[in-house]
């Protein structure tokens, strides 16, 4: 046996159990057995679910808390694909049962495991239809964690909608008054995007053909299972060698190295004046921005979010936004480098408009959680520039730790955002659910009465501030240092952001928890904070204080992975983009597939 | 009975040969004259107006259709003719006529118009069925030795299931073409259905308000006799239906 | 034939002509049928007596009756051409049977009817109508 | 004796001391004894418990490097002294100070000052992010300037804590805020918060002694931005008052354009250098070869320690040129990266980076503008006032906008001579700006507040004519004397209710120490002395500055401006000084009320008065020997900044003077005789004004209306800059707003309101023309069933002739179509 082969299959279960759990426990629910009344038995059940998943997540990224090392547990510091499932499913069209985790997915996979849990318990206000809502809940969480760990494009297709649908019945049902416009508005921007996602997600599927691989390729990228030693090795690969036909896939690791072939198909075939690689980083651009959102596909996340129930709002801040970045990270790049590389500028101008745009937007509103909304537009802006920095060419004589710096400091944004979004728009539900309005002008005094409260709030809208010592801080200002070396006008416009981002969290806090009294409505139901309330918000603001203290604790995963990936984008753009055309390709494609190969 | 009229028509002709007047074909005159009347009868049944004599009328006109019966030499059906209808339905007829006899009904004009549009029509038809007529091969002289002796026999033989009027050569007699004994037997058969039907249709049944016609019966003063007979007849009737 | 035709030029009409000093044939029968069957039609388009309708019919059957057995008789047909025989006697014979009962039922019929409308003026039956 | 660890370890732990208090109380603070009483005690524990180790520190570093006299002959040796103690640092820290080792030789073989390299200890404790060769940390940075800010700093917030415990005594029970009206007319009435105010305290004592021990810029920018919210803390401590929270938002919000400029510099220098250390540090590779710090890059030890563009700006800057090289060996890195570093001479002669680097230096500079309150973003200083005394002394006098200071002074060594005038300029206006301000406030703590706005004004500028330590120096002494004045005005609040000098008045008879100690204070900060024997601490500093003013604008005449501003603002500051403890403590009482009720502040308070005056008066002395403040600066003096530095670039033919040039006979007596006229012709005219009432202010005020005016409204300034940028600020914000909900989103809804008149048309075709045409047919068929209906008459006569026409017409039909067939 050799260890890969350990590896692979005891992974089948934890991955498929973190994923399906959900949706199992959601079929339960369903079941007619399940009496409708017994509306704290579901709640209980949601959230104990939710729980487990979140600690089988644990149990895979911190191998350390529970004992001995299993072989399905992430290994710290190995950048490449980890605990791999790998089952045909529609074998025709070569489309597989493909999950894996490495440093990018596994902290967001936690992540959403985390924020799922609280926002579980942030449903127990909700009594509408506790048992639909429960259902289409646990779905979506189900469909978040597919689509962060599914490797084959098309369960990535189909996890992507999966989550689409909850989300618009958990808006559209129990969102507040103008649930229906929101819904709609969210469903119609998402799939536009998504349906654009398909489109290229086609065009790459037809376009790709495996047999340009080396077999390093093929193993590196798991279309041939490295668990396969020998023999069986070999005739996995004569099979795609000896392939009359092209040979077309759905992985995305595959696209990805195929997308990095020196005689990429991808750039080679032209589609109506634009290379097919063009024409797909866009598609897919599009739609994982719509998720992101960048300015100008935006306004559906005010609606949204304004409409939305707290829990969902939550996970609507806290993961679904994180999508868009993952996607772009996980997909545009690796496997659409030339695209990347010529519209990187798109990429990085797109983050600085909607940061700025999203902080002066939210310096306006008056509606607390438009507020909040507008915010986490503006901080995906730094996720978008991070992202962006492609400052690995020639006149930076391909140094690629600045760029790494970006998409590091994006991805901890990701993560921090995660946590501080949630956390403000719980703290604003806190409110809402006292005193049943948002509007900035009608409170003040908060503090006065609810001190406990109010202390955590000022704790988590900091971090959103990107104060030192929170989680916002590390990744901005990563972000922002990196970005000089792409372009000096970007960086001084982000780093023009930080004086916006300061004025509209201040004033907000001036606003609601400053002052002397309480202008609005329902004064007298300002309660001091529920021991549930507290469990919730206590998690939040003491990871905020943690992932800015300790950065490294994320880092320890997120770092080789990225820095691996754009190592290899960065020697792309070395090798294959600016090499002089003709003569070093041979060298060139060799090289790649050795470098692969290490 | 024709035969026998031939018979004592000899002596005349005898009589006749005297004259200096070409032989005559008295079978052409007796048709030409039976068939004058039943026409002329016809059209007079159409012209009256007069339910009683149309009833009339129509009596002549059948008459004289089952003379040109006899002509044809359908003896048998000539009788039948008479019998059944002259007999039969002109009775049931004339029944019919009596029981509705009544001075408002006995005679109802029809309009003018009707009249025109009905003759033209029937104009129409009659040349249509003229120039039919006319379309039949031409005229041949009967042989009339070759006609053998009229009798009712092959018809009642018909009518048992024998024909003995086209005997197949080489063929025992038991062995000809069958004969009209289901048709017989059926058309008995719907004579009854015919006469229960009749009879229930035409019973008597019992009503909330008075008879229109008793009504009818005070503002017509006269012809008591008439009324009389057809309260009773339609009592006997109901009665007879009833029973 | 001299004093049947005297004042008559041979020629003048020779359908006539022909009926007259012809023997009799089928057409003749023909005619005559016709004759009584328009008459019998017209009688029934005519009379709003019901009875009288009635008395139209039969004269109508008559009218058919004359043709069967003019067909049928054997003096009326040229040797070797076809005649119907005794079928046609027989078919005729039939045609008088239903015609009686066609009488009873129709004054049946026309009895009712008179018993509940208290008329026999068939304009007055028009309960048919659409 | 092994400093390298030791240092570390003491300042490390004196940093953390204040945290530890810090989370005590915000978990247990409210537990701690009556409404939290022993908060307070908890908080001051630590800040003494960081005094004793600084102190030991501060002992430490000078049995290792002993203080002794500087005189330019006898620099040299100290100089080797404090090299070889480098040295034996060295051999336990990998990275200390390569630079000393070649720079003690290279101060033996040509001794010129250039090549003195101070002794530092510098390491991490633990990394940020490490990425590539790119690494943010958590580390030290130890000379003796951290060594004496740490004693300094400790010590007076260990003053004022003594103090606030004091002053805040209010805090313990249920406070009644008359400056707050409820929408009932009544007041607001609230619990006491005392131990959040020591728990704030305590995270800015924290912050800002991690300012100080700072081992690179993004550490130094984490604990800038911690400071920053400590003072909103603070200045928003009655938060309850809208004008407490606005300024607090407005203090951290100008705080954030200054960080915006210090961002900008940064990523100048991480984007073209790698690197924000101060000084050489691991590389990021094992292998033990460090990586050089901003220090060594700025000013390679090969180049004598003489500021240079350092290799990897001129890269940056001429991208263009490397990228063709590097295109050209595409597919031989190592060649395209030897051609480079061998072009890089020449690519630096040509002028390439030295935009960067004059970018960096000002970004930097950017920050402490905002920071120490510097000309265009001192506007929030004075609104900081709001919160409680003991917080402006502390943060507002000695330490928060200390740190700009402090910062330029750390950063000196990259700062190019030009960065140098923009930095002398600034503090230059700023001095005037805020001196004029401060002759006509009213509010006792406004006055102080512009004081300090003018002081810093003071140090910024010293700084930027090249007088290193004279501007440090000066932060140093005006740190005590003016936490000391504040604490006076805050005695003097604490007896009066009241803010308003105009009230005051003959305060010195019913509060004698408070008057005898902020009279000490007044003459430190106007610089009072005997000139050539003795003065208050004032009185060193202000001349040191004066001196090096007078030799950079010696030596560049066309910038003379800055001594003039100087010598007048020393005239000013003595004015408005005395202006103030004139009509605090002179005269008969103006409101008797108010001089019936005032009394002398509790011993809690006056002790840290008295202790403070004592070390406003001795803090500038320099005992026989040597040891003294000036001099122990002088052993932090960065490599290579006691040359004269000379360089055109964009302000024309600059020199930077060095700074014993200062010290020469002519200069120092010009500067010393300037200083002593302005400031005593300063107080002369309170005096007369105040005083004795020879001139009455009112009518001076009226002579001059349109300039009081002027200056009483503070130049218009809030006005101003809420006119061209917060109201723009705010404008684009609501049209950013509008854009979404006017523009985008009516867009959207345009086009599903298109799509559904599209369907709803189709829906329309449907209904209308397909269903139609069906109901059509069925119509048709009805309306002709019903005409035929008409013909069924129930006419039975008709009937008949309906059938005899029919047979008619088919006979004739049959025998038209069929006559062949008929005739057959």
């Amino acid at each position: 046996m050799s260890p890969t082969d350990t590896l692979t299959q005891p992974a089948l279960w934890p991955l498929t159990a973190i994923v399906f759990l959900p949706a199992l426990v959601a079929a339960f629910l369903s079941l007619p057995i399940v009496p409708k009344a017994r509306e704290e038995f579901i709640r209980w059940t949601t959230l104990l679910t939710t729980a487990v998943v979140f600690v089988l997540s644990l149990w895979m990224a911190v191998p350390a808390l529970f004992g001995p090392t299993g072989p399905a547990q992430f290994r710290l510091g190995d950048p490449s694909m980890q605990a791999v499932v790998k089952l045909p499913w529609i074998e025709s069209f070569g489309i597989e049962y493909l999950l894996g985790v490495d440093g990018i997915s596994l902290p967001l996979v936690v992540l959403t495991t985390f924020l799922s849990m609280l926002a579980a318990a942030a449903s127990w206000p909700i009594s509408k239809h506790v048992k639909a809502y429960s259902v289409l809940f646990l779905l979506l969480v189900t469909g978040m964690l597919g689509v962060f760990v599914s490797l084959d494009f098309f369960l990535f297709y189909v996890f992507w909608e999966v989550m689409l649908l909850p989300m618009y019945f958990l808006i559209g049902i129990w969102g507040g008054p103008r649930r229906e416009y929101a819904a709609i508005k969210f469903f119609l921007y998402t799939l536009l995007g998504s349906v654009l996602m398909l489109l290229a997600i086609l065009m790459l599927y037809f376009t790709s053909d495996l047999r340009l691989l080396s077999d390093e390729q093929l193993v590196a990228s798991h279309v041939v299972s490295p668990s396969l030693d020998g023999a069986a090795r070999t005739t996995a690969l004569e099979a795609v060698r000896s392939a009359g036909r092209p040979l077309h896939t759905f992985n995305i690791l595959a696209l990805a190295q195929i997308g990095q072939l020196p005689n990429s198909p991808f750039a080679a075939a032209q589609v109506w004046g634009m290379s097919l690689e063009t024409w797909a980083f866009l598609l897919l651009l599009i739609g994982f921005v719509i998720k992101v959102p960048v300015v100008p596909v935006h306004t559906w996340l005010p609606d949204a979010h304004v409409e939305a129930p707290t829990p969902i709002s939550m996970i609507l801040a806290g993961v679904l936004l994180k999508l868009g970045g993952y996607g772009i990270l996980r997909i545009c790049y690796p496997i659409c480098p030339g695209a990347g590389l010529s519209l990187a500028w798109l990429v990085c101008g797109l983050g600085v408009v909607s940061m700025v745009y999203g902080a002066f937007a939210a310096l306006a509103q008056k509606d607390f959680k438009r507020m909040v909304a507008y915010s986490s537009v503006s901080h995906m802006g730094y996720v978008m520039l991070g992202l962006g920095v492609w400052s690995a060419v020639a006149g930076q004589e391909y140094r690629w730790d600045a760029w790494a710096q970006g998409v590091n400091g994006a991805m901890f944004q990701m993560l921090a955002h995660g946590i501080s979004s949630a956390g403000m728009f719980f703290m604003v539900g806190v409110l809402y659910d006292r005193v049943h309005h948002r509007n900035l002008e009608e409170f003040g005094g908060i503090f006065g009465k609810m001190p406990v409260y109010s202390g955590l709030a000022i704790a988590v809208f900091f971090a959103g501030l990107g104060l030192p010592g929170l989680c916002g801080f590390i990744g901005e200002v990563l972000v922002t240092l990196s970005s000089w070396n792409y372009s000096r006008v970007l960086a001084a416009i982000s780093a023009f952001t930080v004086i916006l981002t300061a004025a509209y969290i201040l004033w907000a806090i001036q606003r609601v928890y400053l002052g002397a009294e309480y202008k609005g409505p329902h004064g007298d139901h300002l309660t001091p904070i529920t021991p549930r309330e507290l469990a919730i918000a206590t998690p939040l603001v003491f990871f905020a204080i943690l992932f800015g203290v300790a950065p490294q604790i994320l880092f320890n995963y997120v770092t080789p992975t990225v820095n691996r990936q754009v190592e290899t984008l960065a020697d792309w753009t070395r090798r294959v983009h600016d090499a002089p055309a003709a003569p070093a390709v041979a060298a060139v494609q060799q090289d790649m597939a050795g470098q692969t190969a290490r | 009975m024709i035969t026998s009229l031939l018979a004592s028509a000899v002596p005349m002709s005898g009589l006749l040969a005297a004259l200096p007047v070409a032989a005559v074909n008295w079978h052409s005159v007796l048709f030409l004259l039976f068939a004058a009347v039943a026409c002329a009868c016809a059209v007079a049944v159409v012209l009256a107006d007069n339910v009683v004599r149309m009833a009339f009328y129509l009596v002549l006109s059948l008459a004289a259709t089952a003379g040109l019966f006899f002509l044809a030499g359908a003896e048998f059906v000539g009788a039948m003719q008479l019998m059944i209808y002259v007999g039969g339905t002109l009775v049931l007829l004339v029944f019919g006529v009596m029981l509705t006899a009544q001075a408002p009904f006995v005679a109802i004009k029809t309009s003018t118009g009707d009249r025109v549009l009905a003759g033209m029509v029937g104009a129409a038809l009659l040349a249509v069925l003229l120039q039919a007529a006319f379309r039949v091969e031409p005229w041949r002289r009967p042989a009339m030795a070759a006609v053998a002796a009229p009798a009712a026999t092959p018809i009642g033989m018909a009518l048992l299931g024998v024909r003995v009027d086209e005997p197949v050569a080489g063929a025992p007699p038991a062995a000809v073409r069958s004969g009209y004994l289901l048709p017989f037997e059926i058309v008995s058969v719907h004579l009854l259905v015919v006469l229960v039907g009749a009879a229930y249709l035409a019973r008597a049944k019992r009503r909330r308000t008075p008879r229109a016609i008793d009504v009818a019966a005070s503002s017509v003063g006269p012809v008591v006799t008439a009324r009389e007979a057809a309260r009773s007849s339609a009592s006997a009737l109901a009665s007879g239906g009833q029973r | 034939m001299n004093l049947l035709t005297a004042g008559l030029p041979s020629t003048a009409i020779p359908l006539f002509a022909g009926l007259l000093d012809a023997p009799v044939g089928v057409a003749h029968y023909l005619v005559v049928g016709a004759i009584l069957f328009t008459s019998g039609v017209v009688c029934m388009a005519l009379k709003r007596n019901a009875l009288g309708v009635l008395m139209g019919i039969e004269l109508v059957l008559n009218g058919a009756n004359v043709n069967f057995v003019a067909f049928s008789s054997p003096y009326l047909r040229g040797e070797g051409s076809a005649s119907l025989g005794l079928d046609g006697q027989l078919i005729a014979l039939f045609v008088i049977l239903l015609a009686a009962a066609e009488a009873a039922v129709a004054l049946a019929i026309t009895l009712n009817f008179y018993n509940n409308h208290a008329t026999v003026d068939i304009d007055q039956a028009d309960d048919l109508k659409g | 004796m092994d400093l390298a660890s030791q240092l570390p370890m003491l300042l490390g732990l004196a940093w953390l001391a204040p945290l530890v208090s810090f989370v005590a109380i915000l978990f247990f603070g409210p537990r701690m004894g009556h409404h939290g009483k022993n908060a307070a005690w908890v908080a001051t524990a630590a800040i003494v418990t960081s005094l004793g180790l600084s102190l030991a520190a501060f002992g430490i570093w000078l049995t290792a490097h002993p203080v002794t006299a500087v005189s330019h002959d006898s620099h040299g040796a100290a100089v080797d002294g404090h090299a070889a103690d480098s040295h034996d640092a060295n051999e336990h820290e990998s990275h200390g100070n390569e630079a000393n080792a070649d720079h003690g030789d290279h101060a033996d073989h040509s001794g010129q000052h250039a090549a003195v390299v101070p002794a530092a200890y510098s390491g991490d404790w633990y990394t940020l992010y490490q990425g590539g060769s790119l690494r943010l940390s958590i580390g030290w940075y130890i000379d003796a300037l951290t060594v004496m800010m740490f004693v300094v700093v400790t010590f007076i917030a260990t003053c004022i804590h003594v103090y606030a415990s004091g002053y805040m005594h209010d805090e313990l029970h249920d406070v009644t805020d008359h400056e707050v009206h409820l929408s009932d007319g009544g007041h607001l009435h609230r619990p006491g918060r005392f131990p959040r105010f020591f728990q704030a305290l305590s995270l800015f004592c924290f912050s800002m002694l991690g300012i100080l021990i700072a081992g690179n810029l993004a550490m130094v920018f984490i604990f800038w931005e911690l400071v920053g919210i400590c003072s909103w803390f603070l200045i928003g401590f009655y938060f309850e008052r809208k004008s407490a929270s606005t300024a607090a938002n407005k203090a951290f919000i100008v705080n954030r354009v200054g960080d915006f400029g210090m961002l900008i510099g940064l990523m100048a220098l991480w984007g073209a250098l790698g690197t924000l250390h101060f000084a050489d540090s691991p590389a990021a590779g094992a292998g033990g070869q460090t990586a050089p710090g901003l220090f060594s890059l700025v000013r390679p030890a090969e180049s004598g320690h003489a500021l240079q563009v350092p290799d990897g700006m001129v890269k940056f800057a001429n991208a263009s040129g490397v990228s063709q090289i590097a295109l050209d060996n595409a597919s031989r890195p190592g060649d395209g990266a030897n051609e480079i570093a061998s072009r890089i001479r020449d690519w630096r002669s040509e002028g390439y980076g030295r935009w960067l680097l004059f970018i960096a230096g000002v970004g930097i500079f950017c920050g402490c503008v905002g920071k120490s309150a510097q000309f265009p973003l001192f506007v929030w200083l004075p609104d900081a006032m709001e919160g409680p005394t003991p917080v402006s002394a502390l943060v507002h006098s000695a330490t928060m906008v200390a740190a700009g200071v402090y910062l330029v002074g750390r950063f000196y060594p990259v700062l190019t001579p030009d960065v140098l005038l923009v930095i002398a300029v600034i503090g230059g206006i700023t001095l005037f700006i805020a001196a004029t301000i401060a002759l006509v406030a009213n509010d006792i703590k406004r006055v102080l507040a512009y004081s300090t706005v003018s002081q810093l004004g003071y140090m910024m500028l010293a700084l930027g004519v090249g007088g290193w330590s004279a501007g440090l120096f000066h932060l140093v002494t005006h740190a005590f004397f003016k936490s000391l004045l504040f604490l006076c005005s805050g005695s003097v609040i604490h007896a009066c209710h009241t803010n308003d000098m105009r009230k005051m008045g003959g305060l010195a008879r019913v509060m004698p120490w408070t008057a005898g100690t902020m009279l000490v204070g007044c003459l430190a900060i106007i610089g009072a002395g005997i000139p050539f024997v003795i003065g208050l601490s004032g009185y060193y500093s202000k001349d040191a500055i004066l001196a090096q003013a007078l030799s950079y604008s010696q030596a560049n005449p066309s910038w003379s401006i800055l001594f003039y501003a100087v010598a007048g603002g020393a005239f000013l500051t003595a004015f408005y000084m005395f202006r103030l403890w004139f009509m605090t403590f002179a005269g008969a009482p103006r409101d008797h009320h108010i001089a019936d009720h005032a009394h002398e502040s509790p011993n809690v308070m006056v002790v840290p008065l008295v202790a403070l005056s004592v070390l406003a008066i001795v803090a500038g002395w320099t005992l026989p020997g040597g040891f003294g403040l000036a001099n122990l600066l002088e052993q932090a003096r960065p490599a290579g900044t006691a040359a004269t530095m000379s360089d055109s670039f964009l302000f024309g033919n600059l020199t930077v003077p060095a700074e014993h040039l200062s010290h020469e006979g002519a200069i120092h007596v010009t500067a010393t005789l300037t200083a002593f006229t302005t400031a005593a012709a300063g107080v002369l005219l309170a005096a007369m004004m105040y005083l004795w009432r020879i001139i009455s202010p009112e009518m001076v005020a009226s002579v001059f209306r349109p300039i009081y005016s002027f200056l009483a409204n503070r130049w218009y300034f809030d006005e101003l800059y809420n006119a061209i940028f917060v109201r723009p600020v705010f404008a684009v914000a609501s049209l950013a707003s509008g854009t979404d909900r006017g523009v985008i989103d009516r867009l959207i809804d345009g086009i599903a309101w298109s799509a559904r008149q599209l369907a709803g048309f189709d829906a329309w075709i449907d209904r209308n023309l397909v269903d139609g045409l069906v109901n059509a047919t069925a119509t048709a068929t009805w309306n002709a069933g019903l005409e035929l209906k008409k013909l069924q008459t129930g006419r039975l006569r008709q009937y008949v002739m309906f059938i005899v026409i029919g047979t008619v017409a088919l006979f004739v039909l049959a025998s038209m179509l069929f006559r062949a067939a008929l005739a057959g």
